[in-house]
């Protein structure tokens, strides 16, 4: 089992490149490497040893690579201060990185096809995915979409990687214009697809799930929940998910997820407590209608 | 629908999470908790390492609980302790005290949950958790089993819950202590919490003291953002706390100013973390001056050995760290070896020495 | 001794600083006055520049009195400007709030007067100050003489002495406003201070509205370290105030591991900087949600342009800065080219359309 | 007059040294070099960005160069979280900077002869100190004391530079074992000193100015107070000194110091409010004994 417990290493930054409009950091993580599944993410901290940034920042890992011992890479747009201060990293400094976390992508047992899907830097785990798939025989087809072009990721790895690669943009500079939703059927019925993975804005994932079931295949999506810690203490990146009881629980999308089964994720409900979520407010017994807790906890 | 998708046979591992974060252990077995301490409670060892007379005893006093040394975790930030079991033995620190657990399964509240702030984060959980009789079945054995000392913190909507918690916790074996996180809305008083009514507060105290089995000390957990701090800290233990931990977070809130809306859902939030730190240690100092023979639990912002050591100088016998475990899961034990190095480097035999030392003039500060 | 020293005379200057900051400005005449402004006011201009439609409207109004922009300098972080001036021209931010003037000069608290804590600072200056006459004399003509907006901060030992300083600052001319510190000890009460009773608070505001000339507005400085925020807000409104300033520096301690004595003399001190913010924007907003007709000035841990901003929304009609102008001696026009930038990012036209926003329900929040 | 304003700049580092147990950076700081004068310092701010330590670091200048349209380079030993994290800055990082701030060394007006004394790295703003003095055709006599052979700093320039140069260690492994203070008076007698400037710790600059007292001599110390801002704005950092008119004030060592006439400052009564200072409890009319502030202010 101790293979799959998450490591914390202080990692030295190999290389930091510009990919389109991403930024790609290498880092010497031997320990995460070696445990890694597709899927999985890394959380590290930002701002360095007198930080004001206490929160570790989540990113998919993209790629491994047995150089030095074992190499992580993560790929990340520049959004707030903690991906500010990482693009300005340099290679040798140490970046303090916990990993591999979460519940990878489950792998079918059989070579059937799939068709993965991905918005922006979202689309970053699909790919070591997309390898792992084809070892086991399994055909791949990939739709992307971005903004505009320059953040379309990994147009050329797709395109060498896959049976197909389809391209959507909002702008349509770069393949076809309008959402990835749109051309996902075509896809899944010229690739006669058997299960779709979905990594993007829930807003997608709800589309792409709503579509698998109208195809009536699986769908395994990834979310992007905000997290604090990212190994399960906190609870604050829960989100509504339905159980193998049926029964609706919070639950954490660093440990339980970040990938779920589409269809156990109640996407309507995500940033409420539905009514009939396990311990909602009256839920049962209690009539604790006043549940606003003055501290945290 | 799940039932009917023809793929859903071939998945390795359908549904459920794919990675139990750690081996199960089988639950309760004294033999197993034997087993685990042997295997595990190495670190232990290592805490208390070269005992020779220059390591420092590190041992501390909890009402009649003695720790093995005074780094805890902080409620709500640790869960029960096994997500943090990948990262160190959670034998090593001196206990794990408990996310707050209610009697009923609880939602929470809804997201967004938190917001990070400078030094600090803002947080809005609302008590998640699976309910006392979850908790009594899955996370307390494991604990145990793996050789933790449990301080079992709980939050109710009335008096008569907090009972009803103790009591049940009385009944298991291996509960080491009971907090009463005291800032969980009181029902009756239209969810104000336990904290505004020093009377509430105390009341509760006093049922979970007589409900409580006698041997588990029963400490009170108080908040900052209370009109008189000395007042609620005095009557909760004169209703009978034999410690008090604090501090919990301190009301606070941020606004996205993308979306313009309150970060946090619902508005205010606990603001915890290294930022509030002098908050706490004034509170700690405040009420240590007050009540010099109640042990204090402080809490607040603890960062590093360094940290640890400036609540016990204001008057803890025992540090819980929170927030700082979500930067660093490994925080409970690098802070015990920093505190043990600290205290080495300033030649202290004992912790018992240092608890409350700043409120000594100043030529009896010099320690032996 | 000095004078018996036989090398003193060939010091190129003997005694006294050799460095007076900036260049001394002769007081008080109107004309210097315009000159400055032509000279140094340049940044005023940029501050509007392009006021073709596009660049957003940064006026705010408090009570009678409207600025130029929405950000000032905190009381006591800016002394009356002079040695700001050294890094920006003052007349370009909104007003500067000075240092608490009392009516005798004061020498305030020993030394070490401040802790390093994280993201914030801890204090005790205790008002150390030349007393109001030395203020009317030679700081507040200097900053008048620069152009720059005044806004006086008084302290005193009771309402009488508020009262004489509001007297003394409504004879001199070109106040902008008071703003009464209530934070100072109340001699009647043990020196425990106004902000802790609001009836005392109260009496502090009515005498000094009483005593201030009309067409100066007077602000009441209030701390979140009151039982009842809201109360004692809506009791200094009651008394006069034209608006409330919040939030002063949260009590807080540090305790030097080194001496294992408190890090700052006398034990407590005040918290500040950005670790304060997210208690400072709950307090505001908490007020402004009861009050939603008085002004506030907010202030607690503003660093960067959104932060400013994020107080707006809560409801603070300006802001200002203090502790990180210790980091940063240009701050206050940094985080003013930053605001404005903010407000050009989305679109908004005037400073008046924000304030409040995020009490707003939702769809209401999108701004013209 | 404008020369003599502080300018606050982002200057960027050329070198990263260690002398000794010191590190010393340069950076380049036009305007803060044409600025200097001996005995003035720097703040910098420390831990980047997003740092949560916001209070700016007081070093004195150690040396100013035209090279790159000017330089400034200040040394410090590491004592804290700022000093250890500006003891890993690397060449082309950027400093955020203040200077030149504080009171220099007033020079004679003749050529006299002039006693150096510095206690550890605070000796460093005695370097520049010394070139002027020595271009003013003053005789320049070194006295340098230090903990142990690795504190003390700059000995071959002090050789160099000085008529005499003598050092001790408080552990005798580099020139005589003491206190500087003990082989001051040979120097002083045998320099013929017509004045004496003091750097270093509190207890030393008491002991230099009694010194200079018993001499006759005048004596300029600079103070090394703990300070917030450094420009002036904050009252943190006063010390007791007695002003041209006699009476005592609580004094801002960054902006009216950090060099005083030593027989000035109050030595014994650093860390008080002395009653007679102006201002102090109980000074005037008022009966304000309690004039403990809950708050700052
Ligand atoms: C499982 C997972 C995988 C991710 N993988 C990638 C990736 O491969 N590439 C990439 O560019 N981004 C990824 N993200 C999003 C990434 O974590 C955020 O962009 C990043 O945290 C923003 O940090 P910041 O300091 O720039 O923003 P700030 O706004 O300063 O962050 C403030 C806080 O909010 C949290 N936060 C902000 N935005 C997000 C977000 N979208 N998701 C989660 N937390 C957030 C931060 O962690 C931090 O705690 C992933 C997120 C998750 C949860
Ligand atoms: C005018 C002046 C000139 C100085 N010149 C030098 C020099 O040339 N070389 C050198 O090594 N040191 C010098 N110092 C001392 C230097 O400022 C401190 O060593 C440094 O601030 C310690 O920072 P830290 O982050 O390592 O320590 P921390 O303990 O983390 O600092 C915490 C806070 O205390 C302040 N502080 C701590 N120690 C001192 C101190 N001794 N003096 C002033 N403030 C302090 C810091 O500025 C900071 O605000 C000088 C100080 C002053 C006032
Ligand atoms: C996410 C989160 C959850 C918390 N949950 C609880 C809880 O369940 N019960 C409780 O008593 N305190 C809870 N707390 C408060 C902490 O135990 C602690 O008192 C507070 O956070 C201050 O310590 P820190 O700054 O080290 O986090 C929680 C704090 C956080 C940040
Ligand atoms: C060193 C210092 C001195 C202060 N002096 C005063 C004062 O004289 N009068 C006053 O009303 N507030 C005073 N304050 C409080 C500030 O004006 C402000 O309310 C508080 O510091 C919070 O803002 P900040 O976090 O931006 O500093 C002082 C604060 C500091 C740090
Ligand atoms: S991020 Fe903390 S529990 Fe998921
Ligand atoms: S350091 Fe702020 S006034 Fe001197």
């Amino acid at each position: 089992m101790s293979d799959f417990r998450p490591v914390q290493m202080r990692s030295p930054v190999l290389t930091v490149r510009r990919v389109d409009a991403y930024h790609a950091i290498t880092v010497v993580a031997p320990g995460i490497a070696e445990r890694f599944r597709s899927g999985q993410f890394v959380a590290v901290a930002v701002g360095g040893e007198q930080s004001s940034m206490l929160l570790r920042r989540a990113f998919a890992i993209h790629e491994v690579k047995p150089d030095y011992g074992g190499t992580v890479e993560f790929l990340f747009a520049v959004r707030g201060r903690g991906t500010a201060w990482l693009a300005e990293r340099r290679s040798r400094d140490l970046l303090d990185i916990v990993g591999p976390l979460g519940r990878p992508f489950p792998l079918p047992r059989d070579p059937v096809n799939c068709v993965l899907v991905g918005g922006g830097a979202g689309a970053a785990p699909l790919f070591p995915l997309a390898h792992t798939l084809r070892r086991r025989g399994c055909r791949v087809d990939f739709v992307l979409g971005a903004a505009d072009a320059e953040r379309v990721f990994g147009a050329i790895t797709a395109r060498r990687v896959a049976e197909t690669a389809t391209f959507t943009t909002d702008d349509g500079s770069f393949g076809l214009r309008g959402q990835v939703t749109e051309v996902l059927p075509q896809v899944v019925e010229d690739a006669r697809s058997d299960v779709i993975y979905a990594c993007g804005p829930m807003p997608m994932l709800r589309e792409v799930t709503a579509l698998a079931a109208r195809y009536d295949i699986p769908v395994q999506v990834s979310v992007e929940e905000t997290m604090a810690c990212g190994t399960g203490v906190c609870m604050t990146c829960v989100i509504p998910v339905i159980g193998d009881d049926g029964i609706t629980r919070m639950t954490r999308s660093c440990v339980d997820g970040p990938v779920f089964r589409g269809e156990r994720v109640r996407f309507d409900d995500v940033g409420t407590i539905p009514f009939d979520a396990l311990g909602a407010p009256g839920w049962k017994t209690h009539g604790d209608d006043a549940v606003q807790t003055r501290e945290a906890g | 629908m799940a039932a009917t998708t023809p793929g859903a046979t071939w998945w390795k591992g359908a549904g459920g999470p794919l990675l139990p974060p750690v081996a199960e252990v089988p639950a309760g077995g004294g033999g197993t908790q034997e087993e685990a301490r042997r295997t595990d409670g190495s670190g232990r060892d290592e805490a208390t390492k070269g005992a020779s007379g220059m390591s420092p005893d590190l041992r501390t006093r909890l009402g009649d609980v003695e720790l093995a040394n005074p780094i805890m975790t902080a409620a709500g930030c640790a869960g029960a302790g096994r997500e943090l079991a990948q990262f160190f033995d959670v034998a090593r620190i001196g206990a794990v005290v408990t996310k707050s657990v209610m009697l009923e399964p609880r939602a929470g509240r809804p997201a967004p949950r938190m917001a990070e702030t400078p030094s600090g984060m803002l947080s809005a959980i609302g008590l998640q958790g699976p309910g006392i009789e979850v908790f009594l079945q899955r996370d307390l054995p494991w604990l145990l089993a793996r050789g933790g000392r449990a301080v079992v913190s709980i939050a109710g909507g009335s008096a008569e819950e907090y009972a009803e918690l103790a009591r049940r916790l009385s009944m298991a074996p291996g509960v080491t202590m009971i907090e009463i996180n005291l800032s969980s809305p009181n029902l009756a008083d239209r969810g104000r919490d336990f904290t505004e009514d020093p009377a509430a507060a105390a009341r509760v105290v006093r049922v979970v003291r007589a409900s409580a089995r006698s041997d588990i000390p029963v400490f009170a957990k108080l908040s900052s953002d209370v009109p008189d701090l000395v007042g609620l800290a005095t009557a909760c233990a004169e209703a009978g706390a034999d410690g008090l931990s604090m501090i919990n977070t301190v009301r606070g809130m941020a606004i996205d100013t993308a979306t313009m809306r309150p970060a946090v859902a619902g508005g205010t939030g606990g603001l915890s973390g290294p930022a509030i730190r002098p908050i706490a240690i004034a509170c700690v100092y405040r009420v240590h001056a007050a009540l010099p023979d109640v042990p204090i639990i402080g809490m607040g912002g603890v960062r590093t050995g360094s940290d640890a050591l400036e609540f016990l100088l204001a008057g803890a016998s025992a540090v819980a760290v929170g927030t700082v475990i979500f930067h660093d899961p490994s925080a409970c034990v690098r802070i015990l070896r920093e505190f043990e190095e600290a205290l080495e480097e300033r030649g202290v035999a004992r912790v018992g020495d240092l608890i409350g030392a700043a409120h000594r003039p100043l030529g009896a500060t010099a320690l032996r």
